[in-house]
């Protein structure tokens, strides 16, 4: 047990209370959008840290460096897909019609959407017109 | 030339099929003219292969990797096969050219890539050495067969191969497991070990496994009732690929049933999967024969036609005798010939007149006379009539059925004969004595050619049977005699 | 009232046949060694053919007939496909267009897909990848962009050749080995001359096996993309 | 009658096969059907997969120290490789016919896709 | 025996017909056709005749190895005798055809069945048989076939049938004797019945198909149904051969399986006795009797000349088979006799037909008349068939008859004597309505300028006619070559007298007496009284209006009041019967198609599941 | 800003697959690094149109010193977040108001709003809906008095972008431009 | 070494409660996000099982896993809004 695989082991300890909490946002909030608020957040912090983890501690454990830095790659990765896998499920949520949550406060992209949508009428009209 | 090259017949289609992107663009004919090169190619490939085993009289054995079977997988080129494989190729060049007059739907170059990986399918599990490489050689053929009964892309096409996949696809899940039973008992693939381990497997593994592997192989067999994708497919395919499906698709099923069936001869509970097998195959004809009689479409009555015989064929491979395989064989061999013919001439007759309807052969022995010649020998030939080639192999299955005690299924699968006679006279009659509209058609020369060909094949078969029931019965003994099997496949000593 | 019948018949079939499969498999019990075959490519693996994964020499070497079978099923698959869904004039089936986001991050990512599939595939032999995995990740990357962009479409002329080529590649190299060994698929590359005998565990060894997993790495990358391609458009009506 | 013992990976895998099958029998949705088929095959291949295991041992990838002695069986692996693309391409033509169906017959209740019939 | 090489004999008999018939069928040209069909029919009688001497003292065998069995053929005086009566109606046969048909596909098809049947009289194993058989079936559906669909659909129906249960039954003689020849397999068997290695029910079984098989071909009633179309929607010179000779070769196919194997015959034994007789063959006996009394009724009944010649022929196969069963030495040479006899005026009857038609194109009874004058040739020949037919002296017809009606005497089965009695009661009575319906009494205006039949049909008539005369006078040429093959119990005396234990029957005598008694008619017929011409039209039934219901005139409704009579037995039609079985089968065909392949593929899956769940019980039991 | 050009774009094409090349194989032997390179230089040839369009410039010292402080800012920023996402998941009472709220950003490149999108997308109560040119439109778990309160819809965006863009947009403004 | 038993055994909890989400939905976004925290999780553990056997080599068997999940789940979400 040397301070790597301690730091390492911490991680993948904090990575998988917040797997769990991601898990356990799923379960209680109340609509997809609040949903993803809660978990995906989460599940990506929580893999950063049981991969990261998992790397260090395996360097303590006396495996090679290379663990180290391949870890590194997978985490990199899903750090970086994550959020736009998040925001496609977002958007494709919100556009294939799923409401907000009845307690939201306020839409300021249906009012966005729904001015597009005008203005493309009124060009579609004004090209008719002439 | 060193027996190995026996590979090419696996290696030429495939290299071929893969050659077709690159030529796609010089049209539907080109590709079509590459298709017959290419199936003539394989012709000789598979006349070669077919010499060399019937003149050495010993069986060709394809090591790929050069490693000796059980660690190597190995083609098995034994009588049969070589003499299956050339049928497949024979077949596979005659249907190339009906192409040219049969298929008009896009895309050619995707339709020569399916046609030659379904005679590789086919040529594949006939001749391969390992049960997990059957398994794969079977998806092929399957995989294929989904792809081409749906590639005239209407509505029925699409529903026929649906059907096909899902039963064909529980079948194959199934036939996998019994796969891993075996192999997990063994710790061996390949079938001439197995043979040799077969006795001493757990019984209740093997009876498990066992009724697994005909389970998934008597669904591509086209066994009652597993067949019920089978008229469908057969109806809605192409009609050169109909014609392929009948004579050696399904051929190639029941040869791997055969072959497994009796290399597990010493296996536990092997009667009882035998017993099965018999009366399945008498409930096929029966359902076969009588699901036709009443047919209006005449490819679809030929296709129930066909699975009738196919049933015929199983019962004469799992009577459990040598001469019951022997004839069986012999039965593979006429009916591929007829049925080639049939589908050949239906098909032909589907392109010119417009359907295969049986209003559609009405006169037809006026309209196109040739052809109508052809289907009458095809006919006469199925209903198993004297001087036509199926009657020698209708006698001996009948005659070796009864032998091991299955008189009464022998009496059922006559009775049902007897409707078989009945809707092939009807078809007769219409054509010869039906109505005319006055209208000729000018019939192609090569399929004319290759129509009589066939019937002069029939015939020749009919009078002189003699060669053929030769090779029937060194093909046959070459499943049923599993200690040659066994004795003919260089093991390595790879064995606790 | 058929529904719950049929149902509770199913229901009751299938145990009786569930029941019936465990009888067969308890007599496989799991987890004991019964390596027949299988222990012989353990124990000659890295000699007989330089690669270090025992199953990457069984997929491409050992077992090499079944791989080329493999290989031309998924060509079936996106033959069939194609042909199935073919049409004269096509057009993506598309209705939107991906956010910038997406469409900036799938095109960040698709060459470190590409990279990584590639990585898959030529390591065969030394980790648990292969054509197979390495093909289906290239892909994805493709898939990705399709996902992205409304008007996005694979490169056909490059692809559909590329896919012929390679396949044409593998039976090729089966068939260099039956003219310089005299059988089929045979590994002339580790057997004739024992090429990267030295390097055993490093890149270039494992004698064909990254050859022919580059090959089915290509096939497998354009096929997969040509049926996602096939499946995403349809026939545009006049 | 005694129930056999089976491990949970087999009990699993089974049940996969099973769930499958059940799916096919009673649904009606062509495209479940399909779905179900594939479950089918994720079970076989466990079950391949699983009848290879011996316990204790790791991959068959005779590096970072593992020998011969301390590998599962490899062949399972490399088939159930095999098996999953042949699941893989009998999916992709099972659902390019489901889309050529779904044009032709606007549905995809296999109660209504029965033209071919007798 | 130098012209013919022996070896020659066997093959050239089998394959001149087929032979000349493809040819025939390929030089399908006027004069070419017909100069080749008479020579292949024409080369089996030559050889036939230079080989009778070889084959009624020894055997001529012959064997052809088709690789897949070998064929092996016998020539021996049983063989020669029924290949001889075939060949003599055959090339009568070809003399007819050459008047009546101009096409290629009737020789051919013609000449295909005859060679059949020379296969099915000279094979001696069971291959051959089977071979030939549906050969000759082939080639006489054929010939239906181009005429009546409907009609060839039945016969070919029962004869695949028949053909089917042959099969079974070869395969079942093969299954447990491991040969395919007659002698061999018939003496195994016997041997293995006797050890018990087969069961009776087996042989049994066995026993049951073949005469199920033959009695299809022979017509035997309830059987026959296909006989009437078939005989008489055909070509008619074709019919005299189909009914004279292809009917005998299920009479033959009982010969064989009583007395050429053993072991059948063993089992005669083996069923036990019925009220003194042996079961077995009493209910051969029974199954003739009724053959002979259901169809000799139908044929009275008749109003087309086909319909009534074809039940005729059922009914007088149907003596044989009585005959056969009867199974005494005299009643079985009074079948060998009827068969030849039969054969001989029924070939005449149907070339007679021929002619009519060809020259009338009717084929109603109330269509003719007064055709006596205009056809005399024709009309003598069908006195003569009427005459042997009806089974009176000195033709071939009644010594026949006679020998089996002693048979059946001496056989102590009085009811079967009885129903040879009212057979041939019958039969005069629709002998003698068709010769005064079609040859005597007022001729319809539209038949004045019929021709004589042409000569090459007259020829053939004559080929047949003779025979007739020949053998009703001396019986004793035709009993002597029987009793080489069968201890008939019958004693020649000399060619024109024959012995029973008995009786005797003096040919010579009887004809005399008949020439004497008829010259004696003859003198009062001239010097009696004159017979005054009557117009037809008004002085039947005193004057009184011809309704339709009663028109009795010999050429319409004659027996009509017997059909009223008969009414209630009509009702059932054997014809209906197998109308209703044909559409049950149908309605069972539609049903399994439209329940089993209904289209939906999750049943089709539960069929998967259905098959495994048996699997799975059987597994776990 | 302007595209730099091609041999520029490739160069950096291939040095950063190069790069991702060591760290996937995790190695440095030689035959990896020879096969890496030549992977490189063949997959940049075709992706480097879409891959970049700054070319080396992206490796100006300042930029990647930017990109070296972005690191922990964000890192720290997301474990907020998550501690935020704790808080609220956790809280019996579920402590939520969550709205769509709509922010305006200064970044000009799609590289740079991308970032910007997955930057706030990973921190503290906020996804990313949609980008629409220069809009953003973000789902908000808690909407802040001060947002809700806007009077006028530039007030709102100034509102929203100052609690959500602005922090990362000093950075991201730098790296990507 | 024994922690991580209890790790994995935490991560299959959670597992189990994002499958009880994609069970349950309501919606398919629902299920959707269910199977974007799944493949997320998963990956993790696959690297972790990696550790448990020592065997580096598995590692890529995760990064594999990770690029084909978020393929799908981009082409799932793309589905939900006609964007295919
Ligand atoms: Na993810
Ligand atoms: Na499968």
């Amino acid at each position: 047990m040397n301070v790597l695989s301690a730091t390492g082991e911490a991680l993948v300890l904090i990575g998988t209370f917040f797997y769990f909490l991601s898990a356990l946002g799923l379960i209680r909030m109340p609509d997809v959008y609040n949903r993803m608020q809660t978990s995906t957040k989460s599940a990506t912090l929580g893999s950063l840290g049981v991969i990261i983890g998992t790397g260090l501690w395996a360097v303590g454990m006396g495996h090679s460096v290379a663990w180290i830095v391949q870890t590194v790659v997978v985490a990199t990765f899903i750090l970086l897909t994550n959020p736009i896998s998040a925001h496609a499920l977002i958007r494709g949520a919100y556009r294939s019609g799923i409401p907000l949550w009845n307690g939201s406060v306020v839409d300021k992209y249906g009012e966005h959407l729904k001015a597009k949508a005008e203005a493309a009428e009124n060009e579609k009209n004004e090209g008719d017109g002439e | 030339m060193n027996g190995q090259y026996a590979s090419l017949l696996v290696a030429l289609p495939l290299i071929s099929a893969f050659f077709v992107p690159l030529i796609k663009g010089l049209g539907g004919r080109a590709i079509k003219y590459y298709l017959t090169l290419i199936t003539a190619l394989q012709a000789g490939v598979a006349a070669w292969v077919f010499k060399t085993v019937y003149t050495t009289g010993k069986p060709i054995i394809v090591m790929a990797g050069g490693w000796r079977p059980p660690v190597g997988i190995d083609l098995y080129i034994g009588h049969f096969a070589a003499l299956f494989v050339l049928i497949v190729a024979l077949v596979s060049f005659f249907m190339a050219i009906f192409s040219f007059d049969s298929v008009s739907t896009e895309p050619t170059d995707k339709y020569a890539m399916l046609f030659l990986l379904l005679m590789l399918g086919a040529t594949g599990m006939i001749a391969t050495g390992d049960i997990f490489n059957l398994f794969v050689f079977m998806e092929i053929t399957s995989i294929t067969a989904y792809a081409l009964t749906a590639y005239n892309k209407t509505g029925e096409a699409a529903e026929a191969a649906m059907k096909y996949i899902v039963l064909g696809g529980i079948g194959s899940s199934f036939f996998l497991i019994g796969i891993t039973l075996i192999y997990g008992s063994t710790g061996t693939l390949n079938m001439a070990q197995l043979a040799q381990l077969a006795g001493s497997i757990n019984p209740t593994v093997i009876k498990v496994g066992l009724s697994l592997l005909v389970f998934g192989l008597a669904v591509e067999a086209e066994l009652f009732p597993l067949n019920a994708w089978a008229p469908d497919a057969y109806q809605a395919a192409p009609h050169p690929v109909t014609a392929m499906f009948s004579a050696f698709v399904v051929k190639a099923g029941l040869y791997a049933l055969a072959r497994l069936v009796y290399l597990f001869s010493h296996a536990a509970g092997w009667d009882f999967i035998l017993k099965l097998l018999v009366i399945m195959a008498t409930l096929t004809v029966f359902a076969a024969e009588f699901s036709a009689l009443r047919q209006r479409d005449v490819k679809r009555m030929i296709a129930y036609s066909s699975i009738s015989q196919v049933g015929l064929i199983a019962l004469a491979l799992s009577v459990g005798s040598q001469l019951g395989v022997q004839a069986g064989v012999f039965h593979m061999i006429n009916h591929a010939v007829v049925k080639t013919l049939l589908f050949l001439t239906v098909g032909y007759v589907g392109v010119k007149v417009g359907g295969t309807g049986i209003e559609n052969f009405s006169g037809l022995g006026r309209k196109m006379p040739l052809t109508a010649f052809a289907l009458t020998v095809g006919a006469l030939a199925a209903v198993g009539i004297p001087l036509f080639n199926i009657f020698w192999s209708k006698v001996w299955i009948i005659i070796a059925s009864i032998e091991q005690g299955y008189a009464w299924e022998a009496g059922v699968v006559l009775a049902a004969s007897v409707v078989e006679a009945v809707y092939y006279l009807r078809l007769i009659h219409t054509m010869w004595f039906g109505g005319w509209d006055g209208m000729r058609i000018r019939e192609s020369l090569p399929l004319g050619t290759i129509a009589l060909f066939l019937v002069l094949l029939i015939l020749a078969i009919g009078v002189y049977p003699n060669p053929f029931w030769t090779l029937a019965k060194s093909a046959g003994t070459d499943i049923f005699n599993v200690s040659r099997y066994i004795a003919n496949v260089p093991l390595m000593g790879v064995g606790p | 009232m058929v529904s719950v019948l049929k149902r509770s018949l199913a229901i009751i079939t299938l145990l009786i046949i569930g029941y019936w499969l465990a009888q067969g498999l308890a007599g496989v019990p799991f987890g004991q060694d019964r390596m027949l075959v299988g222990k012989y490519y353990l124990e000659n693996v890295k000699a007989q053919t330089g690669a270090v994964n025992a199953v990457t020499a069984i997929v491409v070497n050992y077992r090499g007939f079944d791989t080329l079978g493999e290989v031309t099923v998924l060509f079936i698959a996106s033959t069939g496909v194609g042909a199935l869904l073919w049409r004269r004039k096509k057009r993506r089936t598309a209705k939107t267009e991906g956010s910038v986001v997406l469409r900036t991050g799938s095109e960040l990512l698709f060459p470190f897909i590409l990279m990584f599939g590639t990585y898959i595939f030529i390591h065969g032999h030394l980790t648990p990848g292969g054509g197979f995995p390495g093909g289906a990740t290239i892909a994805t990357a493709f898939l990705i962009l399709y996902m992205a962009f409304v008007d996005y479409e694979i490169p056909h002329r490059l692809f559909e050749p590329l896919e012929g080529l390679a396949g044409m590649g593998y039976v090729l190299v089966g068939l260099i080995g039956l003219a310089i060994g005299s059988y089929f698929l045979f590994d002339w590359i580790w057997q004739t001359w024992h090429w990267g005998a030295a390097n055993l565990g490093r890149l270039f060894s494992g004698g064909f096996i990254p050859i022919i997993y580059t090959l089915i790495g290509l096939k497998v990358g354009t096929e997969l993309s040509g049926i996602v391609d096939s499946m995403l458009t349809e026939e545009v009506r006049e | 009658m005694s129930v056999p013992h089976i491990g949970l990976y087999y009990f699993g895998a089974l049940s996969l096969v099973l769930v499958g099958i059940y799916g096919v029998l009673v649904k009606k949705n062509l495209l479940k059907i399909l779905i179900s088929l594939s479950i089918v095959e994720t079970g076989v291949n466990l079950l391949l997969i699983s009848v290879g295991y011996i316990t204790g041992r790791s991959a068959p990838i005779l590096s970072e120290g593992i020998g011969p002695k301390q590998a599962v069986d490899p062949i399972p692996q490399a088939l159930v490789l095999t098996a999953i693309v042949i699941g893989v391409a009998t999916t992709a033509m099972a659902l390019s016919v489901a889309i050529t169906l779904y044009e032709k017959y606007g549905t995809l209740n296999i109660e209504e896709i029965r033209r071919l019939r007798g | 025996m130098t012209l013919v090489p022996e070896a020659y004999v066997v093959p050239l008999t089998l394959f001149s017909p087929l032979v000349f018939g493809v040819l025939a069928w390929l030089f399908d040209r006027d004069w070419v056709r017909e100069t080749l069909g008479v020579i292949g029919a024409a080369v089996p009688l030559t050889v036939l005749s230079l080989a009778y001497e070889k084959a009624s003292s020894g055997t001529i065998s012959y064997t052809i190895d088709t690789g897949v069995f070998k064929l092996h053929f016998v020539l021996n005086s049983l063989s020669w005798y029924f290949a001889f009566i075939g060949a003599l109606v055959g090339i009568a046969m070809a003399f007819g055809l050459s008047s009546t048909s101009r096409r290629g596909y009737d020789w051919l098809f013609s000449l295909m069945s005859f060679t059949g049947v020379m296969g099915v009289f000279l094979a001696r194993d069971f291959v051959s048989l089977f071979l030939f058989w549906e050969l000759m079936t082939f080639g006489s559906f054929m010939m239906v076939l181009r005429r009546n669909r409907h009609e060839s659909l039945k016969y070919f129906v029962l004869s695949v049938i028949g053909a089917y249960s042959m099969l079974l039954a070869i395969g079942m003689v093969y299954a447990k004797t491991g040969t395919l020849d007659y002698a061999m397999a018939s003496q195994t068997l016997l041997l293995l019945t006797k050890m018990g290695g087969v069961s009776k029910a087996y042989v049994d079984t066995i026993f049951a198909l073949f005469l199920l098989a033959f009695g299809v071909k022979a017509g035997v009633v309830p059987l026959h149904v296909w006989a009437p179309g078939a005989y008489g929607e055909n070509d008619q010179s074709y019919t005299s051969f189909f009914s004279g000779v292809l009917s005998k070769a299920g009479v033959y196919g009982f010969i064989i399986t009583l007395f050429v194997m053993p072991s059948l015959y063993g089992i005669y034994f083996a069923m036990g006795t019925f009220h003194g007789h042996l079961t077995g063959t009493y209910l051969i006996a029974w199954a003739g009797a009724v053959t002979v009394v259901v169809a000799s009724f139908l044929a009275v009944l008749q109003e087309d000349i086909r319909k009534l010649l074809a039940y005729s022929s059922v009914g007088q196969v149907g003596y044989i088979i009585l005959a056969l069963g009867v199974f005494n030495g005299v009643a079985v040479g009074g079948a060998m006799f009827h068969v030849l006899s039969h054969a001989m005026f029924k070939g005449l009857f149907w070339l007679i037909s021929a002619a009519l038609i060809l020259r009338t194109g009717k084929t109603r009874f109330e269509d003719f008349g007064g055709l006596a004058e205009k056809m005399p040739v024709t009309f003598a020949m069908a006195l003569i068939a009427v005459l042997s037919l009806a089974g009176i002296p000195p033709m071939a017809g009644f010594a026949s008859k006679w020998l089996i009606y002693e048979g059946a005497i001496q056989a102590h089965m009085p009811l079967v004597a009885g129903t040879i009695f009212l057979g041939s009661a019958l039969a005069f009575a629709y002998v003698v309505r068709f010769l005064y319906a079609v040859w005597f009494g007022q001729r319809p205006s539209d038949l004045d300028d019929v021709r004589e039949a042409p000569l090459p049909l007259l020829v053939g008539m004559t080929v047949l006619a003779i025979p007739n005369i020949v053998f009703g006078i001396a019986p004793g040429l035709a009993v002597r070559l029987i009793n080489r093959f069968f201890n008939t119990n019958i004693t020649v005396n000399s060619y024109y007298s024959i012995s029973t234990p008995t009786g005797t029957y003096n040919a010579l005598s009887v004809t005399l007496v008949l020439i004497v008694g008829l010259a004696i008619a003859g003198l009062v017929y001239i010097y009696g009284a004159n017979a005054r011409k009557i117009k037809v039209t008004n002085t039947y039934q005193s004057g009184n209006p011809v309704t339709e219901e009663y028109n009795l005139v010999i050429r319409r409704n004659f027996y009509r009041p017997l059909a009223e009579a008969l009414d209630f037995w009509l009702k059932y039609s054997w014809d209906r019967f197998y109308e209703r079985l044909a559409n049950l089968s149908e309605d069972f065909a539609d049903w399994l198609r439209e329940g089993f392949y209904n289209g939906n593929v999750q049943s089709y899956s539960w069929y998967l599941a259905i098959i495994l769940l048996i699997l799975a019980i059987w597994g776990v039991l | 800003m302007g595209e730099a050009n091609r041999f520029s774009r490739y160069a950096y094409t291939v040095i950063v697959l190069f790069l991702i090349w060591i760290l996937l194989t995790a190695s440095l032997d030689r035959q990896e690094l020879i096969f890496g390179f030549l992977l490189s230089l063949f997959v940049a040839s075709f992706t480097y149109p879409m891959f970049t369009s700054r070319g080396l410039g992206n490796l100006h010292p300042r930029r990647v010193a930017y990109a070296m402080a972005y690191v922990p800012y964000f890192l720290w920023a997301m474990i907020m977040a998550n501690l935020d996402v704790a808080y609220r998941v956790l809280h019996p009472k579920r402590p939520i108001r969550p709205g769509i709220v709509h922010c305006k950003t200064v970044l000009k490149s799609n590289t740079g709003k991308l970032s910007l999108a997955n930057s706030i997308t990973l921190t503290p109560g906020t996804i990313t809906l949609d980008v629409d040119g220069e809009d953003y439109f973000i789902h908000w778990i808690w909407v802040p008095d001060e947002v809700l309160g806007a009077k006028t819809e530039g007030e709102h965006v100034e509102n929203a972008s100052r609690n959500i863009t602005r922090p990362f947009e000093k950075f991201l403004k730098v790296i990507f431009g | 070494m024994i922690g991580i038993n209890v790790y994995l055994a935490l991560i299959a909890i959670a597992t189990l409660l994002a499958m009880y989400r994609f069970l349950v939905g309501p919606t398919t976004p629902d299920r959707l996000v269910a199977v974007d925290i799944m493949t997320t999780i998963t990956t993790g553990l696959m690297v972790l099982f990696a550790l448990y056997y020592g065997r580096m080599i598995y590692i890529s068997v995760a990064l594999v896993y990770a690029v084909l999940a978020f393929g799908g789940v981009i082409a799932f979400a793309r589905y939900l809004e006609g964007g295919l």
